[in-house]
């Protein structure tokens, strides 16, 4: 192997075939309301983290739903749980046992 | 002669067996009580104040069922019934069999089938003031207070409204196995004692000895044979009924009794499962008084009530959704006749349920307002009050800015340590099952408050209120909102002009139930409003439907439960629904046809001349009222 | 009591005015291009939101136009010319019909979906519009890809022709959105494996329960919205689509295999409305279709006298819409005959 | 796929090109990249179809290299360009044809922007007419050798001449089309067949025979894009969009690659030798890549010119499977011989892409 000083990038694209959607089929048989989300931002806008501290919610949903979980872990550690973003979703996205699954099927795909 | 027979040995095996069964299961669940919890246990076997006193609980609880006759008469005669009845032909006819055989020690089987034995003395009716003649009138007479129940018994599974239940526990295979066992023990005592005195004519009570001569007349039998037959169903179906016991709600009668006397020592429920929860698993007799007031119902939900949950643990199989469909409201705890700690048996499953998970608030330090921070946004570093809005609160900026002028007016010196918004109190976290994962926010939030020098913590959000209280060990005194006012007002620092009519109070359950604050914001509403009466209120106050303590219930499942808190809390018309929580508010607020308005909002709407606090905590006028 | 009124267009706005007309006692004379009257409706399988049965409501249509209402098919108008106190009617055919009330109804065309060529309409055989997908519908045939197998993902592309300066339409066809949600609704009532990925830039449920459904098709169907307009479709061996869009909700480029493309295709201006606008001089608006005299208070008139406008033909509408813009005309149509001298 | 659909869009592009008297343009690069292209095509149009076909030595670089680098401001290139048109217009012609894609693309920009905006186009007559003392008439029709080529695809694709079939099984070729960015992606009006699907690349391959594969990442920009190229720390990208050109039409194993652009077949054929060294993957058939041609190649091939006159032996993936499966004779001697007939060197053997061993 020749040593080029660049290489091949890794593909920004969120490749819907082949990503592994087991979290996202977990959460949406676990808690399906997640699929209620019409993307407003209005959870995020209300969150208590992530007023400090980047983190958002309702990205992070969405992108487990598109199967896309590589920051997912660490992301989703931060939640303190308060619940302000279940209270003003307008869809009724029961936000606070979204993480809760996401936390289970984290366990359950390892 | 030889007090024996072949037919006694089902009992008597059945007996046995669940005398070892018993004995093995309180064995363990003592072994298995932290050490803490033993010293307590052995501590009070050396008071025996404790242990008559738990005596005197088993009496009224487990055979008397003080508290059932509270909930209901009929159920609680139902229950005592069985319980005081079976007790006493147990006790009489030990005492019974005594007589008969001259001896103390007789062999355990044979009270039970006393009247199998002896049949051979003539006593007539009125001899009932000889001692043979009054024990068999009294064992008779017991007979039928058993059987009084019995007949009630039946009567509840086609008709539980008439005991004060809507609802009733759905059974299990086994459960049916050991309730027809139950149910036939006593009749078929009464077939087989009836059948010999009237066989043999005579060894009967005003009861059986009827029964049996009104046989004979009716169909005569001569074979001996009939009522021996009898005798081995008697002795099939109590032994059936032991051998099952251990296996089906009837464990609970044993269980109690241990139950009882772990609660006089002192035994409380801990965060992990350990004996005391396997006694309080084992007590619950699944009465379904729980199902009823459960706000769940409301929903529509019907399988994860309490009593289920609990059959679930002793099952070993409890959906994670079942786990999580609790409002942790406190009602069932409230209401359980045993008194068993429903909300903490849920927490630790829940806790189970998350152990493996990990959660990271590292980045408290760098990104959120610390107490350096504090500092250098020249809040004074000697508050007298600092006040925690709590993250709901801030969906309800009417109870923060009501909380401020009402300082104001009151010329305190205060702080809001949440003024750009909160790091949560932690509470959220824990009835989630994340204790441990709390804790990181818990010791922010316990700096935050120390910086401060305040003496005083007060709280706009029952929440927050119950978790400062319950696990934050702070050196502060801690207030709910409704508290803080009600004393400002006492000491006359806020002057109350206006007066409301018809306010309904709604109590919160971490602020009813969970805090056992119910007076200070009746007392405070009483002084500027007429309150009116709520069907449900207190201790039994509805739960709004918008609990923290929910995971699983969807949208539209709070919104019923929600209605159908408001439907009891606006029967007698209120204009103004008063709450002193930020979250039953706005979940009230959404379908409430009359204004629901905060403790703190309606006081503040009573002050004559509202002092109109600026924006931020950092101009307002806190340093010109210092003390 | 007035007489020789005429309708060109037989879809559902000028039915709905010729039923109004001839209750009030109005003979009404109707021209329609294709064999039978109903227009595009008569292409629809089940309308939004409530899923009723498009035959429904041209039964009710053709059922209330009344013995005053004279229904000619299979005639197309060639050019309207006016003259002193009226207008004269050219069909192609060489029939003349002379009028002094014309209400033009000649409704739109469906965006020609080729034009958006990155999509593959008409080259992928498994891209098709959502008037294909109706037919199906309608015709009550399963949906298939080209190859007859059963699909197991379908994307449904919202705004095809519609919010777009490259096609050089930027206005909104209002009902694409609502159609979508239903045929997403409707492809998984027939196929409960089918996974649905709708593309979106903006749902507009405009209308009263056009929401509802769509919080429906979130809920009861599971259909996967994605906002993010599609930029281009490709085909894979297998005759599959790769859709590639930007998840916006994510900021993510996204590619996904799709086995059947379902294009929203918008509405354009009517090319018969086109003709006529030539010869008799109305306005058309920026966007090509029709302008009334005062779009707020003269909705179905026009500048010139006893022209009047009914429809979609003066740009996207859905059948509630346009059935009660089509009475509204004939209120209009009463009043200009009460008042004019035509009225004899 | 139906290709009616296709048909029905490319009756939407038809573009006029004119059919004699070329003022040609060179490329700055194609004669470093692939030699013999320019050369053919001269050779072509004068000795095949007879055609006039002007070249100028003053021509210079249009300066679109350094355009689409952000190192030339446009006010310069237009002036540039401004001047070529000036040796046209001095030179007598007025139909503009240019080898180099991205010259074609900015030669219509240039126009574009004149025809909106004529004080810019006053601007540039000016500068030049300082600069140099020239003037010049806008051409009459521009068009890129490749449409040329298009135009005269039946002639030289006449009867007799190699045909792009398996001379093994007699099926067509399976041909992956590639066209350069800027030649219709601006202005698809300008290009045959339009953007979405280009036909002027297709019309070719139709006509010699062969067979076009439709393939997901057709519209993916081989790689070049100026500066992910041209400055080094973007390198990355340029290397990672042509291995999705490469892992998107691998499953339809072609045969070769067309294309019209200078920089497209420089990395759509460099880049698979980068490619293996980097990943140690390869392309095509047995990992010998997959052959990449410039459209005059191709013609001269389907004319029977010598393939290494053409230039072919400086490809990296050897074109002779390509060779052998048409039928094409060579001589694998000559390869590497110089003009004189001497050995002119080897390049060293990858160790991943293989050379071809002639049997």
């Amino acid at each position: 192997m020749i040593h080029f000083g660049y290489g091949v990038m890794a593909d920004a694209t969120t490749d819907y075939d082949r990503n592994d959607r087991r979290i996202a089929e977990y959460l949406l048989e676990h808690e399906p309301s997640v699929n209620l989300c019409i993307g407003c931002g209005s959870c995020t806008a209300a969150c208590s983290t992530g007023r400090m501290v980047e983190f958002n919610i309702r990205r992070l949903h969405t992108l487990i739903r598109r199967g896309e979980t590589l920051k997912l872990k660490k992301e989703i550690m931060k939640c303190m749980f308060c619940g302000k973003c279940q209270l003003v979703c307008p869809r009724g996205v029961n936000l606070r046992n979204v993480i809760l699954t996401i936390n289970r099927a984290l366990e359950q795909t390892g | 002669m030889i007090n024996f027979n072949l037919f006694v040995l089902p009992f008597f095996l059945g007996l046995i067996y669940v005398v070892f069964a018993i004995g093995r299961s309180w064995y363990r669940w003592i072994r298995s009580l932290p050490a803490s919890d033993k010293v307590r246990l052995t501590t009070m076997f050396r008071q025996p104040r404790q242990v008559l006193l738990a005596l005197g609980e088993v009496c009224t609880e487990a055979l008397l069922h003080r508290r059932m006759w509270k909930r209901n008469p009929l159920l609680g005669y139902m229950h005592m019934s069985f319980a005081l009845g079976w007790f006493l032909l147990i006790v009489c006819g030990n005492l019974e069999s005594r007589y008969y055989s001259g001896s103390h020690l007789n062999a355990p089987y044979y009270p039970i089938f006393l009247k199998f034995f002896i049949h051979d003395r003539l006593v007539i009716f009125f001899e009932v003031f000889s001692v043979p003649g009054f024990f068999r009138f009294l064992m008779d007479l017991l007979l039928l207070f058993v059987l009084s129940g019995l007949v009630l018994a039946m009567v509840k599974r086609k008709r539980s409204k008439w005991f004060g239940l809507k609802r009733t526990a759905e059974f299990q295979l086994t459960d049916v196995v050991s309730l027809t066992c139950l149910w036939l023990i006593f009749p078929m005592r009464l077939l087989a004692e009836s059948f010999t005195a009237g066989y043999y004519g005579s060894g009967g009570g005003f009861l059986t000895q009827s029964l049996g001569n009104l046989v004979m007349t009716v169909m005569p039998f001569t074979s001996e044979y009939i009522p021996y037959s009898m005798w081995w169903g008697y002795s099939l179906v109590l032994g059936l009924f032991f051998i099952t016991l251990p296996y089906t709600r009837y464990m609970h009668i044993p269980t109690e009794v241990l139950l009882i006397f772990f609660r006089h020592a002192g035994i409380r429920p801990k965060k992990w499962y350990s004996g005391f929860s396997d006694a309080e698993v084992l007590a619950c007799s699944r009465c379904g008084v729980c199902i009823d007031v459960c706000p769940l119902n409301e929903a529509g939900i019907v399988d994860a009530q309490a009593v289920y949950f609990i059959r679930g643990l002793r099952d070993q199989y409890v959906p994670e959704s079942v786990s999580r469909m609790c409002l942790l409201c406190g009602r069932c705890q409230e209401a359980c006749p045993v008194g068993l700690h429903t909300d903490s048996l849920r927490l630790i499953k829940r806790r189970e349920l998350v152990s493996g998970q990990e959660t990271d608030f590292s980045w408290l330090a760098s990104a959120a307002p610390g107490p350096v921070a504090l500092e250098t946004r020249h809040i004074p570093r000697q508050a007298e009050v600092a006040y925690f809005a709590g993250c709901m609160s801030h969906l309800t900026p009417a109870v923060i800015r009501s909380m401020r002028r009402i300082m104001d007016q009151a010329g305190i010196n205060w702080v809001q340590l949440d003024e750009d918004g909160s790091v949560c109190c932690g509470r959220p976290l824990m009835v989630a099952g994340k204790d441990t994962q709390a804790s990181q926010l818990m010791e922010f939030n316990k700096n935050q408050v120390l910086a401060t020098g305040a003496r005083l913590l007060v709280t706009s959000c029952p929440i927050c209120y119950r978790v400062f209280r319950e696990d934050y060990n702070l050196p502060v005194r801690i207030q709910h909102h409704s508290q803080f006012i009600l004393d400002l007002v006492k000491t006359g620092k806020i002057p109350l002009q206006a007066h409301f009519r018809k306010v309904a109070y709604h109590d919160p359950c971490d602020l009813g139930r969970g805090s056992g604050v119910y007076e200070a914001p009746r007392e405070l509403l009483t002084k500027i409003a007429d309150l009116v009466e709520v069907g449900q209120d207190a201790h039994n106050a509805q739960c709004c439907g918008g609990s923290l303590g929910i995971f699983t219930a969807t949208q539209e499942q709070r919104n019923d439960m929600a209605a159908a808190a408001l439907d009891v809390l606006l029967e007698n018309q209120p204009e103004v629904l008063a709450t002193a929580c930020p979250l039953c508010k706005k979940t009230f607020a959404k379908q409430s046809p009359v204004p629901v308005k905060d403790i703190a909002e309606l006081v503040c709407d009573a002050m004559p001349n509202p002092v109109y606090c600026s924006a931020s905590g950092q101009s307002r006028r806190a340093g010109s009222y210092a003390t | 009591m007035y007489k020789n009124i005429i309708i060109v267009g037989g879809g559902i706005a000028g039915m709905a005015a010729a039923a109004a007309l001839s209750e009030i006692g109005m003979e009404v004379t109707v021209l329609e291009r294709e064999k039978l009257p109903g227009g595009h409706v008569r292409s629809w399988d089940r309308l939004f939101p409530t899923l009723r049965a498009a035959k429904e409501v041209l039964d009710f249509l053709n059922k209330s136009l009344g013995l005053l209402t004279e229904i000619i098919c299979d005639i197309e108008v060639g050019s309207i010319v006016p003259t002193p106190g009226g207008y004269t009617i050219h069909c192609t055919n060489g029939d003349i019909f002379t009028t002094g009330c014309l209400v033009l109804a000649t409704g739109y065309d469906l965006f020609d979906a080729r034009k958006k060529e990155e999509y593959g309409f008409g080259i992928y055989e498994n891209v098709i519009t959502s008037a294909d997908l109706e037919k199906i519908f309608r015709e009550g045939n399963q949906v298939t890809t080209c190859g007859g197998q059963v699909p197991r993902r379908v994307g449904i592309i919202h705004c095809v022709g519609s919010r777009d300066e490259k096609v050089g339409n930027i206005y909104c066809s209002k009902v694409c959105c609502v159609t979508g949600v239903k045929q997403a609704i409707e492809i998984r009532q027939m196929l409960p494996d089918c996974e649905i990925f709708s593309f979106y830039m903006d749902l507009r449920m405009y209308d009263r329960h056009f929401e509802e459904l769509y919080f429906e098709a979130q809920q009861k169907w599971n259909v996967n919205f994605i906002r993010g307009r599609l930029s281009e479709c490709a085909e894979n061996p297998d005759h599959s689509i790769i859709l590639k869009t930007e998840d916006t909700l994510t900021g993510h480029p996204l590619k996904l295999t799709v086995d059947l493309v379902v294009l929203l295709v918008g509405f354009v201006p009517g090319s018969s409305a086109r003709k006529i606008t030539g010869s008799l001089g109305l306005l058309q608006g920026t966007d090509g279709f029709l302008l009334p005299a005062d779009e707020h208070t003269a909705g179905n008139r026009t500048l010139l006298p006893g022209v009047f406008l009914a429809g979609a033909v003066k740009g996207p509408a859905c059948v509630v819409d346009t059935i009660a813009d089509g009475r509204a005309t004939a209120v209009e149509v009463y009043r200009y005959m009460k008042h004019s001298e035509v009225a004899k | 796929m139906n290709i009616g659909g296709k048909r029905h869009i490319w009756k939407d592009y038809q573009k006029e090109i004119a059919g004699d008297r070329f003022f040609y343009v060179r490329s700055c690069v194609r004669q470093n990249f692939f030699p013999g292209s320019e050369k053919t095509f001269l050779r072509i149009m004068k000795e095949e179809l007879g055609k006039d076909v002007f070249e100028n030595a003053a021509h210079t670089t249009c300066s679109g290299i350094g355009y689409h680098s952000d190192v030339v401001p446009f006010e310069t290139t237009m002036t540039m360009v401004a001047r070529q048109f000036a040796l046209m217009t001095e030179a007598g012609y007025e139909n503009f044809t240019t080898s180099c894609i991205t010259s074609f693309g900015l030669y219509n920009e240039i126009l574009e922007t004149w025809h909106h905006f004529p004080d810019v186009e006053a601007r540039i007559r000016e500068h030049l007419h300082r600069a140099t003392g020239r003037t010049f008439n806008k051409p009459a029709n521009v068009s890129h050798a490749s449409d040329v080529i298009f135009k005269f695809r039946k002639e030289i694709g006449a009867p007799g001449n190699f045909r792009l079939v398996s001379k093994k099984t007699g099926k067509p070729l399976q041909v992956v089309e590639h066209i350069g960015c800027h030649y219709a992606k601006m202005f698809p009006s300008k290009g045959v067949g339009g953007a979405e699907y280009p036909y002027v690349l297709t019309g070719m391959i139709e006509e010699w025979g062969g067979e076009v594969i439709d393939y997901p990442e057709r519209r993916h920009c081989c790689g070049f894009g100026f500066r992910q190229y041209l400055v080094q720390a973007n390198r990355g990208y340029s290397i990672s969009c042509t291995k999705k050109k490469f892992d998107s039409m691998a499953p339809y194993k072609p045969d070769f690659i067309l294309t019209n652009c200078p920089g497209c077949p420089m990395f759509l054929d460099r880049w698979q030798y980068a490619l293996s060294e980097m990943k140690g993957t390869t392309y095509g058939e047995n990992g010998l890549g997959i052959p990449v041609l410039t459209y005059e190649e191709l013609a001269g091939m389907i004319l029977g010119y010598d393939p290494w006159d053409l230039g072919l032996q400086v490809h990296q993936v050897p074109v002779e499977p390509l060779l052998d499966k048409i039928g094409i004779p060579y001589d694998p001697g000559r390869k590497f011989l110089t003009m004189d007939g001497k050995p002119m060197g080897q390049p060293l053997a990858p160790s991943h892409l293989k050379f071809y061993k002639h049997v």
